[in-house]
């Protein structure tokens, strides 16, 4: 049982802790899809609605693995969870809005692979969380996601027409300017530890 | 962020099975070249130890995978590919679990959920891809060893940085005396980004230096 | 021509953080300054590009980041300081007029962060022997420690002037300090950051002639007015009242020359009345339920990395958006 | 990580026979693997349960040997949710434990429990040695932390800090329900009861928390092992 408040968990998840800025999950879109703004917001919705989805998943099949004691089948599970959502989904939403599927269909599979879906799985198990606070802790991380990847697209939009030097332009910028977030972010910390 | 599609090569010589091995290691450096798996690369650099301990896991789950991929890849069709290769990382990323945690309970936590998440590191799925499923099982062994080992040699690059300054010592034993100010900010996570991006920065810099170098003896020759 | 004006509204603070600290503030501001013109020099010639030097932005940046620090600041951290505001907070954007974040705050952040310890280490202001002796912290060994200044605090200190911060003492020990002497600035602090009076004067020169937003710092300063005064009648045992808030720690040299920079803030009317907003709300929230008495510095660097989407949000619509909006109607 | 679910375009030209091949052939495949990896998990989980155990109650034998100088032998109580104990065989127990540290000759030394808050960055979980005898607080350890290295993680070295630990007051009220005196953490330098904490300058947060976890704890836990402390003085 964890007794952290629901509100303690939201904001920890979304600022103290943000998965891409201090966690470091999900770095690979954030390098990867952070390049346009358009792509960037649509990204981090698909990015909360999978992960939450998944994150009810993973906390019913691990109900279901401690019940069978078979804890040792609890990556394979977790994975083939978020598999099998992310094709469900995108299933789900071509049947259902072909145009909310133009918008984020591209970017589904993508998700699979983003480490922060499987994160959230194994961290609201490791610190056994109830279904409300899993719930909270899944909304929390991926907005925290979809936040941090919002901002670095603007900034990087905005870079697109300054004089950076030839050296550091790719991969290496985005890391400096995350690196920067990251320390700004640092100003949250101690945030629910109460003074 | 494309992965690199080596040519399909019908039989190996020793010498091509040599480069399979330094290929990963240096020219398609996982971290440095190819920038995947920043994760791990980012989250458990913060010391020698746990860099090693990282790369190891890695390796090991990467030689496994690349072996039994290798093993079975002309009986799997292409539609069920992914779902195998991916059943088959989970399968070995499960055993390290357990391996690091019979070994060692203070390494196992230092590591975290970072262990579990070698499953989605894009450079395991991405080797099974495109080495795995078209090479020999032997070159296949070696292709996961050297990019294994360039992984690991990537971590300790970047924990060493991060250890020597944040902390003043490496691998724990302490370097320059009581009187060293550490700079804690390396052992934190701003820390971790500015070092990959320092080393990143580097490594373009030497890489565009001997792409100068060569372009003047080519110049000369000519 | 701006930059040069900058310099001088900055100059008074410069030399009331010398009166009340002695050579050691005189030190910092002249390392934090030789770091931040070397780097830009030396960026330059390594890059090949025109040197940018004269333009004062280095100087601006050094100074700055001289006012921020605690005045016995060991002057190696303030160089490190000065080559991270300049090389990473500047330069590697492409140099002035693309820098993204304040450069003289990304290099207090980096300190911030790397030297948790000395950056908390303040000492008392009017401490005796000001001028004839450094506080033996500023001449720290490159990649040493640091002493620790407690006993040395105890034999310069002037009767009821402590170490601590009014900030630190208000967080910890919930003990306040008058606004009087707050206003006036005869308090421990970082070297440029005591005296409201003379900041705000010294930025009203500079609205004056406009070289400023003055919606910025008013946006700001009424933000975390508001939402100080909000907690404060809502529990006035446990926080302290808006103008401690207003004339306490580095807002109001941040609100005055360190959100005002103009690359690094939003272009459009409202935009800016809202990154004004945000970053007084932000310091208010970092100050009262964070773990660190002070917030201005990370609200204004998380309101310069959210300004270019302020921009983006806030700017005129374009001409398909306005249709539409023109079709509802 | 896009070019791992994007580049799958069959780059190994089939022939078309396999191509014909029906899913039987699929599903075969699939089990037979899903089996072989099934096999090598359960083999791997089977022969690491042993060492793993092993593993955590050296860890945790140590730690409350460190507490309790001089143990020789430790009976491990599950606290459940009644307020009875009971003797544990493993250290698999999701309640509150309670970790009992005998000398040679069988005589209780104290009981070590846990203690946990939210420190700056983190949870800080920490364990105490209390002496019923004593009724005090009599040893502190850090097990686990992610404060600011430097700062923070002082709570763990700092000897000034660590001194509060030594004989920390923590008797209980008249009706024996709660402590008599709640467990406060004070500014550096002004502790005046053996009831406080004396918090690292500078470190406040991290201090305020271990002074916080103990609190909460002692109260909790401490009634519970008075109560039972002739069961727990046995040894059953």
């Amino acid at each position: 049982m964890n007794h952290a408040s629901l509100s303690s968990i939201f904001l920890d998840s979304l600022l103290i802790n943000n998965f891409v800025l201090s966690v470091f999950l999900g770095i690979c879109p954030f390098i990867g899809v952070s390049g346009k703004f358009a792509t960037a917001w649509r990204m981090g919705i698909s990015v909360i609605f999978v992960i939450t989805v998944s994150s009810i998943l993973a906390y019913a099949s691990n109900l279901l693995l401690v019940t069978l004691h078979a804890e040792y089948l609890r990556i394979i599970t977790f994975i083939v969870i978020i598999a099998s959502t992310v094709q469900l989904l995108e299933m789900f939403i071509k049947k259902t809005s072909p145009l909310l599927f133009r918008a984020l269909g591209i970017y589904l599979p993508l998700i699979t692979t983003n480490c922060a879906v499987l994160g959230v799985a194994l961290f609201q198990t490791a610190r056994e969380y109830s279904f409300a606070q899993s719930v909270v802790f899944a909304v929390g991380a991926s907005a925290g996601f979809a936040l941090a990847l919002v901002i670095m697209s603007v900034i990087r939009e905005r870079l697109e027409l300054s004089d950076i030097p030839d050296m550091a332009r790719g991969t290496a910028l985005v890391l400096m300017l995350a690196g920067i977030l990251s320390m700004a972010f640092m100003g949250f910390a101690g945030m629910g530890g109460g003074a | 962020m494309a992965l690199i599609h080596e040519p399909d090569a019908p039989a190996a010589s020793a010498g091509e099975s040599m480069e399979a091995f330094f290929n990963g290691l240096w020219n398609q450096n996982p971290v440095f070249v190819q920038v995947l798996g920043m994760c791990p690369t980012l989250a458990v650099t913060n010391s020698v130890r746990n860099a090693l301990a990282m790369g190891l896991a890695t390796t090991f789950v990467l030689v496994c995978s690349n072996t039994l991929i290798s093993m079975v890849r002309k009986l799997v069709q292409k539609q069920v590919r992914i779902a195998t290769y991916i059943l088959i990382i989970a399968t070995f990323v499960t055993i390290v679990d357990y391996l690091i945690k019979a070994i060692s309970i203070p390494v196992y936590k230092a590591l975290g959920a970072f262990i579990a998440l070698i499953v989605v590191n894009c450079i395991i799925l991405g080797r099974a891809e495109a080495y795995a499923s078209k090479n020999s099982v032997g070159k296949s062994m070696l292709d996961g060893l050297g990019m294994g080992v360039g992984f690991a040699f990537a971590l300790t690059c970047l924990g060493s940085v991060r250890e020597i300054l944040g902390a003043g010592s490496f691998l724990g034993i302490p370097l320059f005396g009581p009187n060293f100010q550490p700079w804690v900010l390396f052992l934190l996570p701003p820390g971790g980004f500015l070092t990959l991006a320092t080393w990143l920065l580097i490594f373009s810099a030497w890489k565009a230096r001997s792409k100068r170098k060569t372009e003047v003896l080519e110049e000369i020759a000519a | 021509m701006i930059m040069r004006n900058v310099v001088y509204a900055l100059l008074p603070i410069c030399a009331f953080s010398v009166w009340l600290f002695g050579i050691s503030a005189l030190a910092s501001l002249a390392a934090a300054v030789a770091s931040c013109v070397l780097t830009e020099h030396l960026i330059c010639r390594i890059g090949g590009r025109p040197a940018t030097v004269g333009d004062f932005s280095a100087v601006i940046t050094g100074l700055l980041l001289a006012l921020t620090l605690p005045p016995g600041f060991p002057l190696w951290m303030t160089a490190v300081g000065g080559l991270i505001a300049v090389g990473l907070g500047k330069m590697l954007f492409g140099g002035l007029g693309f820098n993204v974040f304040n450069p003289a705050l990304v290099g207090r952040a980096f300190l911030q962060a790397a030297f948790p310890i000395a950056i908390t280490a303040y000492t008392p202001a009017m401490a005796v022997n000001r001028f004839l002796e450094f506080i033996p912290t500023t001449l720290t060994l490159p990649f040493a420690q640091p002493l620790v200044l407690t006993e040395w605090i105890q034999r310069v200190r002037v009767d009821a002037f402590s170490g601590a911060t009014p900030l630190t003492m208000q967080k910890f020990d919930h003990a306040a300090t008058d606004v009087m002497p707050l206003f006036l600035g005869k308090t421990a602090g970082s070297a440029g950051e005591t005296s409201a009076l003379l900041i705000l004067l010294c930025g009203a020169y500079l609205i004056a002639r406009k070289f400023m937003d003055w919606r910025i710092p008013a946006a700001m300063l009424s933000s975390a007015f508001v939402v100080s005064a909000a907690f404060y009648l809502a529990a006035p045992a446990q926080y302290p009242n808006p103008l401690f808030v207003l004339f306490s720690g580095g807002l109001m040299l941040g609100a005055m020359f360190m959100a005002t920079d103009m690359v690094a803030s939003p272009v459009t009317p409202l935009g800016v009345w809202i990154y004004g907003g945000l970053m007084g709300l932000i310091t208010v929230i970092i100050r009262f339920l964070g773990g660190l008495p002070e917030g201005v510095m990370y609200a204004i660097l998380l309101g310069n990395a959210v300004s270019p989407m302020i921009d983006n949000l806030t700017q005129p619509r374009i001409y398909g958006a306005r249709k539409k909006e023109a079709a509802k109607a | 990580m896009s070019a791992t679910t994007q580049s799958p375009q069959a780059r190994t030209p089939k022939p078309p026979a396999a191509e014909a091949a029906s899913s039987v052939k699929m599903i075969r495949l699939m089990g037979s693997v899903s089996l072989i990896c099934g096999l090598l998990i359960v083999t791997t989980y089977r022969s690491t349960l042993v060492p793993i155990q092993r593993n955590q109650e050296i860890i945790m034998k140590e730690t409350v040997a460190e507490l309790l100088p001089g143990v020789e032998k430790q009976v491990i109580y599950g606290v459940q949710p009644s307020g009875e104990i009971s003797v544990l065989k493993s250290l698999d127990y999701t309640g509150p434990r309670l970790f009992a540290g005998y000398n040679g000759s069988g005589a209780l030394l104290g009981v070590v429990l846990e203690a946990s808050d939210r420190g700056y960055a983190d949870v800080i979980r920490t364990m105490y040695a209390y002496s019923p005898a004593k009724q005090a607080i009599t040893g502190f350890k850090v097990v686990e932390l992610k404060e600011t290295p430097g700062l923070g993680d002082k709570i763990t070295s700092d000897p000034t800090f660590l001194a509060n630990f030594q004989n920390l007051d923590v008797r209980l009220n008249a009706d024996k329900t709660s402590t008599a005196h709640p467990v406060t953490t004070v500014k550096h330098g002004t502790k005046k009861n053996p009831w406080e904490v004396d918090a690292i300058s500078g470190a406040t947060i991290s201090s305020r928390a271990v002074g916080r976890a103990l609190d909460k704890s002692t109260r909790d836990l401490l009634p519970i092992v008075n109560r039972n402390l002739s069961r727990i003085e046995k040894g059953e």
